[in-house]
Formats: C-alpha cells, structure tokens, sequence
C-alpha cells in the first residue's frame, strides 16, 4: 500500500483567523516568542500502488482535499508493506 | 410557478425553504433529492442551508460533487433563478458557480442571530421588491461564512455590481468587504449567507425576507404572464 | 484484549474483577444464584452495567415512584425512551432529559455533544420529530482557566451538534458556583412532536423477528460509561475510559430522517437507541419489555475495529446506533428504505420465545442469561438516610435582611454576576431558529414553538435554583417545580407535564440521601397541585470530587401548551407609559 | 528562528466522523482504493531558538494545540535563518 499524506493550509496572503486565536491563546499563556501561527489540515490515507499514482494523488487534493481558490497543499507518500 | 428545494444529506433548513415558498409565497414547491439528475421542470433552484455531508472538510465540499450536480450547473447556465443560501452559498462556491471561498467566523464561534442588511443592488431577479440601500434585519446562522476572494474578483465584484447584500452595521463574521451576498455575471445564480426563508412571518416576528421571493415571482411573471 | 486472555468465571470471581466493574460481593453471588453457575467475563460485564445506578436505577427507584405520573394527557409515562403526552388534535409531545456529567468533564466539547445526540435519539426512537432541545448547564466560578474551559467547550459542543442536526436550541440555564468546581452538570433535553397513530414502543415482539442494527459500527468508545457514570470522578478517571465517544451529527441527522420514514413501515415492530450501556441494554430492555428473549451474532455487528472481544461489543458506547426489530421475511423492505439515506440495516439476531438474552461469538455461545434477570431482577436499595447537621444549622440561622445603602451598586453588580448576566454570549451560539418555529426565542422566560398548520404552540422552559434546595431541599424541591410553571404560564401557556434531571452526590451517604428524599418529595408535592405530571426523566448520582457533593440540583424541564398563538406573551417591556403590576404576595 | 511544525491526529480508536465521511465521499468520485482516511490538524509557526525549545513545545502541545484526552501530536523543529 502506498501511505499519503496530505497537508493543506490558507495560500499565504489569505488571513487565517484560528492561527490568529491560536497564537494569541499562546501569548496568553507566556509562550511570547510564538509567532506567525498558521493551522491547516493534515490528512492520512492509504490507496494502492500503481503508475500515476501521484497523478491520483494530485487530482484528489485539487479537486476535494483543499479549495484552490484559498489553500495550498502538499503531500508526501510512502510505500508500506499490508498488514 | 415552480420552485425546486434541492437537499443534500445534511441539509436542515429544506422545509423551512419549502414552506416559506408554499405556506407564505403560496406557489408551487417540491423536493428534489441529492440523487436526482434533472431539473428541466423547474422555474427556479433552491439550494437551502444545513450541514450538507456534516460540513466535513470545508462547508460545501462534500456536496458539490453529488449526482444533481451537473443539472444544477445546466439550470444555472440556463438562466433562470438559482438561490443558494447559507450552506447553499458555500457549495455554490464550492462548486465555482459563484467566485472566492467561505472561511471560519473571524471569532471562530457559530453565531445566530439577526443582522442588518443593506440591498446593494436592487436591479436582479432576487431583490427588484427592495428599494436600493434599503436595511432589511435578516438572520444568519452560520460559523463558516467568512467571505474571501481576492483583489482581482473583489475589483470585478464591485465593477460588475456583482455584491448584491452586505452587512449595513456589524459584520458578524469578518467577510471581506461585509459581503453578505453576491451574484454571478449572468445576474441568475445568487448565494447569500443570511436567510430570507427565516424571515417570512409576521408570527416569527419579521417578514423582511419574503419580498425576495416575491421578487423571484415578479421576474418569472413578468416573462410567462401577459399583465392586465 | 483478545478472546484468549480472557479471565475465566472462576477468576472473575476469586479475583474480584467484578468489583472493578462495580458489582458488590452481594450482588455477583446474587447473579450466581439467578444463574445457577458463576458469569463468565462477558455476562459479569454485562450484568454490571445492567445493573449499575444508570441504568437499573437501583438506588433511586423508591424516590421515583413518588413521583405522579398520570394525568388524562398523559399517553406514555417512564418507562420507554420518552414520555408522550396528548395536545389535541391527534398530536402528541414528546420528551426528555438527561445528563451528561462525567463524559462532559473529561472532554467537554464531545461529553456535551454527545450528550445532546443521546437525548434526540431517544425523541425520535419513539417515532417524534425533535423540534427542540434545551439544557441546564452547571459549573464552578468563572475564575480558573479550566472552568473557562469546560463552560466553553461545552456550549461549543452543544452548538456543534444541536446546529448541525437542525434541531434548534432554544432554551436552557446555567450557574456558576464553586460547588461544581470539578463536577460540572450537562443536562440536556429534547422535545419532539407525534402524531398518536406513529407512537413507536421499544420492544421485541413477534417470535422469529429480525431484530437489525442500523447506523454508525461499534468501536471501543466509552466501554463501561454507563458503570463510570455511577462512580465519582477521580483523579484517574481521564485513565479509566479506553476511548472517549466522539459524536457524529451528520450520522444522526441521516438517522433521524431514517427512522422517521421507518416508522410509517408497518414491517417495523419496535425501536430502540443505543444509549447508556449501547447494545446490551437496547437488546435486554426490548426482550423483556415483550416477554421474549433475543439471541444475537456478534460476528454481524458492524464494527469499527478489528479483533474485538464480546464483552467490548456489548459494552460499547458508540454514539449514533439504533436497534430495530423487524417481521421476518421483511428485512429487505426496511433495507430499502434507509439505503437512500446511506445507512445500512443489518441483521444481528432473531427475537426468540425462551426468555433468555444469548449471544453468539466466532460459532460459541458467549453470552446465556435470563432477560428479566439483567432488566427486571436488578437490585433496589433502601437506602439510609439522615438530616445532615448543616440542615439544622441553616434552620435556626435568623433570617437577616439586609441593610442596602447603595442600592443602584449592587443591583449592577448583581447584573454583572454570571449566573445572572446576559446569556446572549451562549445562545447566539445555538441555532434557535432552524425549522422556522421559534416564537420566542432564548432570553425569555420559556421558549415558545408554533405548531405548524394549527394555533396551537408550545412553551418549554429548564429550571432549577440550586442554592434555595441545599437550604431546604423540602421547599426547595417545591420552588423548583413551581418556578418552571411561572415561567410556563408567563408565556401564555397551561403547564402540561415535565421531566426531571436528578443531579446528587454520593447516595450511600445518608445525608445526601436525605436531600434526595426531601428534594423528591417537595417534587412530589408541588406536581400534584399543579397537575404537571413527571413523564420521563435522569437520574445522575456520584457527582462528587474529592469527596465533596454538588448542590442538590434537580433540573425541571417543562413544556406547556398554548391554545392560540394569539394569546404568547412575551418577558420584555412593551412601551413607555405601560403600567406595571405585582401579582401574588 | 525556529520553525516547528505540529501534526495533531486522533488517537487510534477514536471515530473520526470526519475523515469516514472524507473517504466516502472519494469513493464515490471513482477514487476507490483509498482507505482509512484520518483528518487531522497541522500546524506551523516560529519561536526563538532556546535551550529548552522542545521541552517549550511539548508543553504547548500539551497544554493547548492538543486535546490530550482524544488526540497525539507529534512535531518537527527545523532552524531557519532569520527574513
Ligand atoms: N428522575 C426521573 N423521573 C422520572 N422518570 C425517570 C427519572 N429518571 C429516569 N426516569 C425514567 O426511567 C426510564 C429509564 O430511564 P433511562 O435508563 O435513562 O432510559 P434510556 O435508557 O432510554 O435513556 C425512562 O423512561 C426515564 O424517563
């Protein structure tokens, strides 16, 4: 099987309204020096091998795993043996 | 004249839509599943808020890829009425019928509650019983309907008048430029995240929302029926 | 745990494991007296739960049953998922409270959530639409960042599920004060409305029916909630719970639609939500409330995970699952109407005439108990009871009034306290909107839903002053009673019925359970004259930390009818010029 | 600076309405291999470099950006040149 992972956050330029709450929570706590916080997803899954997989991979994340029009992802992928 | 309420798995404000058409429009209005594939017999699309699919991943996401889709697209390139509201909005975007993307409430936090309007533009098929800057109270129950797009649509936006409703006092969720609702080019494909449909009824103490779907009926009688 | 290390009877029984699942020394051999043999693991665990104060409502009975529970209206009193009361016109409304403590002060956010999706299952169970929710939240002073924490997790979980289900949220209280400190109170209500000819009962009739499951598969989630419910909550008890629920709305909102399209089957025979103790007591309560017995394959549970063990299965507490029972032969009828909905409906047993709940694992007989043994034979306590000396001290205290200098400051203080305060901050997180019949929305003294296509309406209002109960529970259980009638009839309505939630510490103190007997009886009392009787409702008890009780705190959910919306009247103030008026004493 | 990188996942055996509904809805857009979808959070920011930095981490993922009762995190630290 083949192991993906996907990471999609907001394009930068696009504000990120929790990153901000997220960091402020932060500061509130004496993290001080915590800054430019950005929270985006983060998605596991597995599908099998095969030619175009990252083709596969690609047109999943554009089409549903992130909005183009806002975020940004990437994705990274790893061969695992079935359990 | 003949409305379609579309519902998605999730959808939760279809009845209210169906009988804010029947009950208080008094015209003719029928469900229309997910799973179906033609709306040719229609007059007009309602798609009605809710959590479609639980609003899992992005709002709208999940269901702007269900089996009705490609004849919404049809209906929309039709020209005639497609009203999305609240979650209706988001899978319009979802489904770039409408430009720019919907994010979390800039507090982060689900809000209901009834909020100022302004009618921006009062020459479309949705608002033409409105006078132009009229406030109107209307309610928005959402915590994804911050608006986002970018310079370049904000700038054909605004050129095209294109913003048909913002926020008049407190932008409740941080939407770009207090966008509370926008139509495409073709003038037929509105979203909006407040909801008229919630404000029909003098017993639920507002009806400032009727006369959009009032104006929905104008439009269609205008074209189908000789006045006298 | 896999099948293989499962402890055997014997050392159920020499170990004490049983204890670990809350069974005294007493009960187990009850057990094994009523079995003829000692439990295996699997029946230990089931009996536990069974028998645990949650569900068996062993310590608390013979308070309930002074409870009235009869008025002409009253069309199903307690005893099924909810109580049904008649409002003419071939209507009827539905509802109930419960609460979800524990769950709520180990993870807020899912506790609250799923403790708003349990109460809606067990409207729509009964054949109801939900058309309201409302709650009565309880927590320590808003002074500490984890009391922040809880109080806004839990409204963002009450939110999150209310909201996305379309179910609106229209009506609730909440205090502050330190007695809740580490045991905060999540009480949630759900009202639906029925039509007398769709009123649906939880039982297993019909020898040779199907009985199927439909919704979301099992997982480890939350195995033995029903038994942490009966315990107070400890340091460890994060520790205790192998996996917390996580609710799915979406799963319940398509549930909903389901089942309310199932009820118009007549191939359907009885309905039953997996709630506290999920499958167990569901399959249990079903066979015995119609005098049969069920055997059930546990290989055809949907499930979650692999590898598990019987006794997790049938201690799960996954959220979102519904036990159905069906005319054999008409399985695939009942398939097709809740395939539109995504959902499947599988068959996992088969109602039998023996009066036994038997169960199947990988081809071996599991599970083989006598049905009325886990639902009717659970023991009830007579508990002590005694006048705790603080009660006597509190009565001779002379009455002080006090001696106001600067009235206008303390009346702004007061407005700023937050129990007083404003709510705004949490219901404009609700959606008290959606289905478009709210009249009268929070922030009034009862919320008030039209009835589409009549003139009637509904008021519902949840209430409880615990402060004035740990003073005197006896006048206290009276006030509570009749505040939520004031706030009924404020709104133009005739109180009809109400549900209770028992919020109370430790019963094998006495002095608590003396609280519990005055509450309950000033309860008692204050329903007959005002004929509102109890048509369903909770009992949570253990609401403890470190040893320390929260105030008696009985929540009343109530729900009147007006006859003409003409006649709703609202709290606020109408216009300048108006006269006010006091009424009463 | 330092760039951390967080990956806040649920615990195994806790129900991920999300990502089961995330999967389903690929299935029916013809991706059918992909299994066990799990929807999580990421997130990205910056502090200063210290001695106890990871320590500092671990307590903020602890404390706040994870909800220990219901989800793991783990996270990547990388040194960055100061923009
Ligand atoms: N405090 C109470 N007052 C009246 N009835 C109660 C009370 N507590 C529980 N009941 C009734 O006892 C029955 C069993 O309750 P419960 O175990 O909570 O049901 P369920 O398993 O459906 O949640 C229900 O009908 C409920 O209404």
């Amino acid at each position: 099987m083949v192991k993906v992972k996907v990471y999609v956050t907001l394009k930068e330029g696009v504000l990120d309204p929790q990153g901000k709450a997220v960091e402020r929570a932060l500061h509130t706590m004496n993290y001080d020096d915590v800054q430019d916080m950005r929270v985006g997803k983060y998605m596991e899954f597995f599908v099998e091998p095969k030619e175009n997989v990252t083709q596969e991979i690609e047109d999943m994340c554009e089409r549903l795993l992130s909005n183009p029009v806002i975020e940004d992802y990437r994705y990274e992928t790893e061969e695992v043996a079935t359990s | 004249m003949k409305f379609a309420v579309i519902v998605f798995p999730g959808s939760n404000c279809d009845q209210d839509m169906f009988f804010a058409i029947q009950d208080e429009l008094g015209e003719e209005v029928e469900y229309v599943s997910h799973l179906e594939s033609d709306l040719s017999g229609f007059d007009a699309v309602l798609l009605p808020g809710g959590f479609s699919y639980g609003d899992y991943l992005r709002s709208g996401s999940i269901a702007s890829f269900s089996p009705i889709m490609p004849a919404i697209r049809a209906f929309a390139q039709s020209g005639k009425p497609l009203l999305g509201v609240c979650n209706g909005f988001q899978v319009l975007l979802e489904a770039g019928l409408l430009p720019g993307a919907m994010k979390r409430n800039d507090q982060l936090k689900f809000i209901c509650r009834t909020v100022d309007l302004s009618v921006e533009n009062n020459r479309t098929m949705f608002t033409s019983q409105y006078d132009e800057g009229e406030i109107i109270p209307i309610p928005v129950a959402h915590a994804e309907g911050n608006y986002e797009c970018n310079e370049e649509t904000l700038t054909q936006l605004k050129d095209n008048q294109q913003i048909v409703f913002r926020y008049a006092n407190d932008n409740p969720n941080g939407s770009t430029d207090d966008i509370a609702g926008i139509i495409n080019e073709q003038e037929n494909v509105l979203g909006m995240m407040p909801h008229p449909e919630r404000a029909v009824s003098d017993l639920l103490g507002n009806d400032s929302g009727l006369r959009l779907f009032q104006s929905i009926l104008a439009h269609w009688r205008e074209a189908h029926v000789i006045t006298t | 745990m896999s099948l293989l290390l499962e402890p055997s009877p014997q050392e159920v029984k020499d170990r004490k494991l049983y204890a670990e699942m809350g069974l005294t020394d007493d009960e187990f051999s009850t057990i094994e007296k009523l079995l003829g043999r000692t439990p295996n693991y699997t029946e230990t665990g089931i009996f536990s739960v069974m028998w645990s104060e949650h569900c068996s409502y062993k310590k608390s009975k013979p308070l309930l049953s002074k409870f009235p529970t009869k008025s002409p209206r009253v069309i199903q009193g307690p005893g099924e998922g909810a109580g049904v009361v008649d409002i003419g016109d071939e209507q009827a409304v539905v509802f109930k409270i419960e609460s979800h403590n524990h769950p709520s002060a180990i993870e807020p956010y899912q506790g609250a959530a799923t403790g708003v999706g349990g109460i809606i299952r067990d409207v729509f169970s009964m054949g109801a639409r939900p058309i309201a929710l409302l709650n009565s939240l309880r927590f320590g002073e808003l002074t500490t960042p984890r009391t922040k924490y809880l109080f806004e997790e839990v409204v963002a979980g009450i939110a999150g599920y209310g909201n996305c289900v379309g179910v609106p949220t229209v009506g609730g209280e909440i205090q502050f004060d330190d007695c809740y400190q580490g045991n905060p109170l999540v009480n949630a209500m759900c009202v639906g409305l029925i039509n007398h000819e769709d009123v649906q009962v939880g039982q297993a009739k019909g020898i040779g029916n199907t009985v199927m499951y439909i919704g979301s598969a099992t997982g480890r989630d939350g195995i033995h909630g029903a038994t942490f419910a009966s315990e107070e909550l400890t340091d460890e008890s994060s520790e205790d719970r192998p996996a917390v629920q996580v609710g799915d709305p979406f799963m319940e909102k398509l549930l909903i639609e389901a089942c309310l399209k199932l009820i118009k089957s007549d191939a359907l025979v009885g309905m039953q939500d997996m709630g506290a103790a999920g499958l167990t007591s569901s399959a249990s309560e079903m066979a015995s409330k119609a005098g049969t017995g069920i055997e059930m394959d546990l290989d055809k549970v949907p499930q979650r995970e692999v590898g598990m063990a019987p006794y997790e299965m049938m201690l799960s507490e996954s959220q979102e699952r519904m036990l159905i029972v069906v005319e054999k032969g008409r399985e695939q009828e009942i398939k097709d109407i809740v395939a539109p909905f995504d959902l499947e409906a599988v068959e996992v047993g088969v109602v039998i005439e023996e009066k036994q709940f038997r169960l199947l694992h990988k081809g071996e007989v599991v599970t083989d108990v006598p049905v009325d043994a886990l639902a009717e034979e659970a023991p009830v306590y007579q508990l002590p009871s005694k006048q705790p000396e603080q009660f006597v001290m509190n009565q001779q205290t002379e009455v002080v009034l006090p001696q106001l200098e600067n009235p206008e400051e303390i009346l702004e203080q007061l407005l700023q306290a937050p129990t007083i305060a404003s709510k705004e901050w949490v219901y404009d997180q609700y959606d008290h909107m959606v289905q478009t019949n709210t009249v009268v929305t929070p922030g009034s003294d009862a919320a008030v839903l039209r009835i589409r296509g009549t003139k009637k309406a509904l008021a519902m209002t949840t209430d409880c002053n615990s402060r004035y109960i740990h003073l005197d529970p006896l006048t206290g259980g009276q006030i509570v009673v009749a505040e939520a009638a004031r706030n009924v009839v404020c709104s133009g309505a005739e109180p009809i019925a109400l549900t209770d939630g028992l919020n109370f510490g430790n019963p094998d103190k006495e002095e608590v359970f003396w609280t519990m007997e005055q509450t309950t009886d000033g309860m008692a009392k204050a329903c007959e004259q005002l004929s509102t009787p109890v048509i369903s409702g909770n009992v949570s008890l253990y609401n403890e930390t470190k040893g320390t009780s929260v105030y008696p705190t009985p929540v009343i959910g109530m729900v009147g009818l007006i006859h003409d919306v003409e006649h709703i009247t609202t709290q606020h103030v109408k216009q300048a010029g108006d006269l006010v008026y006091l009424i009463g004493e």
